[in-house]
């Protein structure tokens, strides 16, 4: 399955390696933000919702 | 604005305003070269014109951030917002004496440093008017860099990291200037691109900074 | 944010955060799958199924990530020039936050760009690294991105960020191309010329060619996709802090 | 020469802090503005001097009529008492810098550098300032802070002299300074949280 | 002590906290070299173990003003000097922290700097081996200097100018032995000074420094 | 416990500002420190921190069980309210942060940065520093300055129960802080211009 590299196996392989890595690297710090942020954004609407409720309760 | 020059000069010749500061810099940055490179002295000649360049460079940024910080800490910066001169001028005037206190008398200098590292005797003449002609670029581009960063505490690295790719093209075309001159090459076109990156950044730059400094006052 | 929204009635009305929200929303899927399916068809094909080139051997398959990375790097910073200007002019919020996004995107690229080339470079040159224009004006433009996103981490207030950081991104532009000319004036490289213009004669041969096309597309789509995600982050964090101050307030 | 401000809403950290503002102070007369911490009357002050822009409705004169004096005080601590203040007059095209230093009591002070001053003396050349810029509209963010009962006393009569001269004031403090003029409280100009418009939220992503 | 360790690197490393922005600056410089001197690499090797050194030194010197400054403005250093702390660790503290943000990661970025300015591969290794045992001392004399100047307003050059002289030795004998490394020359006596000058500083500056400091208090 | 003040002669700049200090503050009370400005308060206050040396005279106890809040809170605006806090405490080796939030109605606060904080929460925080000291003898220099009246009470308070646990206070303002306890005026005490002793040239330059 593997192409014979010749010579130069160790420079292609290391410059695959490279590009995986950062890309695979900034996709998966990009997620794990997006993920975050959306719980916390969730949270801090939730707690809004539930403080509006709560206040609509005491005032009527 | 005469006013605002005569006080930025009287701040910096009073006691801890920094003048001289920059020269002795310079002086250190030149004399520690041979120690970090060895004293070799083909090695050093060949490499003279440059390091002066980059050790001018050098010191010319480590005196940007008080070009702004210190009026926008004591509020003074606010109050030249409000006062009857446009911000323009105050950020042209705030660069020219910068290169007044900092550009000018480095390039009168550059000869006497270019002593210490074995710089070839063709090369003094061509060093600074290299000088001359790239550091008040240097000055224009630093006042920007302080105008965006004015807002931070202790912004002295970020400003670095920020001003430094735009010094590139000064740097690349005044050190060829000066080395070039040095083995006698030809050096029109590098001294006419110099001319020409510092007449345009003097002419259009102030008004990014004073952009800059409205944004970062507001 | 689920209710429908009216039509929009013009393009710029995709700046509107809750507009774009859902219409990046709506488009992701289809560019993950689109990325993934033409970076995988693309590398594998290119990987596995060329020849080696005669004079270069084998490393001729860096080729199908050195390129596109470094063409994706250069156009990332476009197109925070772009958005940079549109919210200067037209203070759209939705593309500040854009540019902040495509700062480490352009970034990383850069680097696999700069990474690649060093390592294509041992070999073909005998060295790592030259100072040859095109190389050394792709390290410029790594400070220019890590300035960049230097001073957007170091300004804490995000409007008075996104204006500043306009500014340099403007300013800097400029810079960068006076930087390219100076570096071309300075020193006549090594690397190579255009190799993938539209006139056919001046082209690596076909074999190359069209794995190199695939991969080029799933390097742009993994850009888009990165931006959306990282657009996406970045207004939900906006709307968080928004939503905080105001508790603040209250 | 009357001051009027119409219908003014200021910003702050990217929140409206005060909106529907309405007032008008006539030559002569001083205004105070009062309100708890954080309510925004620096703010105010600021997009008064045109430092800020106004969200929303209109300052009249614009910021050229205003000199501000604000927290800082904006001198140099290695220029004496007169080179400071000879430099702000410059600057404003005022030649006299003499009244200034009588009116404020800065006479003994004037070949001090300023970094040698006390607070409060520091806070005196600050306001001294306020006498060369040959404004009209004099505007203050709590002037009397690290000033003693004496200065606090002196800094109202250059006040009311001012306003003597058909001048005006606008000066936001927590404390009585003995001066007549009316009283703005801004407590009732409290921007309202923005509700939930779906609209609102492409703007300022509320 | 060690709640004031945490407490700087927490600061150092949270936004604004300038953790990297050492590491840029000393890319920068080593970007800027060549176009200073010239893209011939035969001298930017015979240069380049010298200019990395003089790099990391300079990026270091940037970072000093804020060791002590920012505590000191806004009032901090006052309170530690009443906390039950001795002024001596605060000093010590100060340093390491300085060191594990600025030193530590420049010495594990050296070498790939390195390749940029063609260091010979024999270079690689005792280049690191030197920074490692050298930036040590750039830290701690760096305090001390940042202790001298820090009731000064923007002492940053004042501060490289003092500091600068002191980083002479450490900067030959940390030169040196990056140099003669790379060369395949014999390096023990400048790497056992080198260790000399990084022990005894670390040993004795720190109670100077707090001299400095509670005098600069008073 | 308490604090004893001998004959105290303080510095500023080269030059005696105050002589011939006497007091003596006892366990429970609190001494309230006035004068016009230029006096000398912040100077004779740095003095009993032990933040300068005194030119003559004693003051008894040593400045390890003083804590002393200064014009500046030191707090760090990257760090969140609780964090700040955490770290003075555990640099006094003091465990617990929680009733120096509470006294200081910061609780709600407690994550936010403390950059975020208004001018008068930021000074709250940095007198609610004083509480994770575990001192006995409190400093505060102009402790009110940018406090609302609200918060002013709460300060009050706070000193209050710190007294009442045996502690003491010296406090220099210039407001009424509505504190029972002593006041000293320090306007008696200004040094006097030294006299042109021949014999003292050689020290003071005088
Ligand atoms: C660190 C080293 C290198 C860097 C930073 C670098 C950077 C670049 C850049 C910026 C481009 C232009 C992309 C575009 O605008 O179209 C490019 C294209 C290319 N590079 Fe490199 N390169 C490096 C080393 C190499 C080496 C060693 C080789 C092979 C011997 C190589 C072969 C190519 C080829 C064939 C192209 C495509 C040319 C084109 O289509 O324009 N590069 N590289
Ligand atoms: N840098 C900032 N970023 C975000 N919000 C801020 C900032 N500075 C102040 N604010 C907020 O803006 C509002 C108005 O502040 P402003 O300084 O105008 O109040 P003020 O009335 O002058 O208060 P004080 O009496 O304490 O001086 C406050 O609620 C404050 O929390
Ligand atoms: N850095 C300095 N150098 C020289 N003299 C100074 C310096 N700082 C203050 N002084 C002088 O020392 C004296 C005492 O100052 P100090 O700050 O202790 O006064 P204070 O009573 O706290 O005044 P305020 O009420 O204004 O805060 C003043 O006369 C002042 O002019
Ligand atoms: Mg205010
Ligand atoms: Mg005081």
């Amino acid at each position: 399955m593997m192409p014979d590299l010749g010579k130069y196996a160790a420079e292609v392989l290391s410059a695959y390696a490279v590009t995986i890595a950062l890309m695979v690297g900034l996709l998966v710090i990009s997620l794990r933000q997006s993920a975050k942020t959306k719980a916390a954004l969730r949270a801090v609407e939730e707690a809004r919702q539930a403080r509006k409720a709560g206040g609509q309760e005491t005032n009527g | 604005m005469i006013a605002l020059l005569k006080r930025d000069l009287a701040l910096s010749v009073r006691a801890g305003g920094g003048f001289g500061l920059a020269l002795a810099f310079f002086l250190i940055v030149v004399t520690l070269t041979p120690f970090a490179v060895g004293p070799n002295s083909a090695t050093l000649s060949t490499i003279a014109a440059g390091i002066l360049w980059l050790g001018a460079l050098l010191s010319c940024l480590l005196s940007l951030d008080r070009i702004l910080a210190l009026d926008y800490e004591d509020g003074a910066l606010e109050l030249l917002a409000t006062a009857p001169i446009p911000m323009e001028g105050v950020a042209t005037i705030k660069a020219l004496a910068h290169w007044l206190t900092t550009g000018l008398p480095l390039t009168l200098a550059a000869p006497a440093f270019g002593v210490l590292l074995n710089l070839p005797p063709e090369g003094f003449l061509w060093l600074t008017i290299s000088l001359a002609i790239g550091t008040p670029a240097l000055s224009v581009v630093g006042t920007f860099g302080a105008a965006l960063t004015v807002g931070l505490k202790r912004g002295g690295l970020l400003l670095s990291l920020i001003v430094l790719p735009l010094y590139v093209p000064t740097l690349i075309f005044g050190a060829e200037v000066a080395r070039r001159g040095a083995e006698g090459m030809a050096f029109e076109t590098p001294l006419a691109l110099l001319a020409g990156i510092t007449l345009a950044t003097v002419a259009l730059l102030p008004f990014a900074s004073a952009a800059a400094i409205r944004i970062n006052l507001r | 944010m689920s209710e429908r929204l009216p039509r929009p009635t013009s393009l710029w009305e995709y700046a509107n955060p809750r507009r774009f929200m859902a219409f990046s929303g709506f488009l992701l899927p289809f560019v993950a799958a689109g990325t993934v399916a033409a970076l995988v068809i693309g590398l594998v094909w290119g990987f596995f199924f060329t020849p080696d080139d005669y004079r270069q051997g084998s490393t001729v398959k860096i080729i199908y990530i050195h390129v596109p990375s470094a063409m994706v790097a250069i156009n990332a910073w476009l197109m925070m020039l772009v958005a940079s200007l549109i919210w200067l002019i037209r203070r759209h919020h939705v593309s500040a936050l854009a540019a902040k996004a495509a700062a480490p995107v352009g970034a990383t690229m850069t680097l696999i760009a700069l990474a690649t080339g060093a390592i294509w470079g041992q070999p073909m040159w005998g060295t790592w690294w030259a100072w040859d224009p095109r190389l050394t004006s792709f390290l410029v433009l790594f400070l220019f991105y890590l300035g960049y996103m230097a001073l957007w981490a170091a300004i804490e207030n995000d409007d008075t960020a996104a204006e500043l950081t306009s500014v340099l991104c403007i300013v800097g532009s400029v810079f960068a191309v006076l930087s390219r000319y100076a570096l071309v004036f300075w020193n006549q490289g090594l690397h190579q010329g255009a190799s993938l213009s539209l006139d056919k004669e001046e082209n690596v041969s076909d074999v190359f060619y069209w794995p190199l096309l695939l991969c080029l597309a799933g390097f742009v789509g993994f850009f888009v996709l990165l931006i959306l995600v990282r657009t996406r982050t970045e207004v939900r964090a906006r709307r968080m802090r928004a939503l905080q101050a105001r508790e603040r307030m209250t | 020469m009357e001051l009027i401000v119409s219908d003014l809403a200021v910003v702050r950290g990217g929140m409206r802090v005060l909106e529907g503002v309405n007032f008008r102070v006539s030559s002569g007369t001083a205004l105070v503005l009062r309100g708890p911490n954080g309510i925004g009357k620096t703010t105010l002050l600021r997009t008064l001097a045109g430092l800020q822009l106004a969200d929303e409705g209109a300052v009249a004169p614009g910021p050229e009529a205003m000199a501000y004096a604000s927290h800082a005080d904006g001198n140099k601590g290695t220029l004496s008492v007169s080179e400071n203040l000879e430099f702000w007059a410059s600057l404003h095209g005022v030649d006299d810098i003499s009244v200034a230093l009588r009116e404020f009591n800065m006479e003994a002070l004037e070949a001090r550098p300023a970094g040698s001053l006390s607070a409060g003396q520091k806070r005196r050349l600050g306001l001294a300032r306020m006498a060369v810029t040959g404004r009209r509209i004099w505007l203050f963010d709590e002037p009397t802070v690290s000033l003693d009962v004496d200065s606090v006393a002196l800094f109202a009569d250059a006040v009311r002299r001012h306003l003597g001269q058909g001048g005006l004031a606008v000066i936001a403090t927590h404390i009585d300074l003995g001066l007549e003029g009316e009283v703005l409280q801004l407590g009732p100009f409290k921007a309202e949280a923005p509700e939930d418009h779906h609209e609102d939220f492409h703007e300022a992503f509320l």
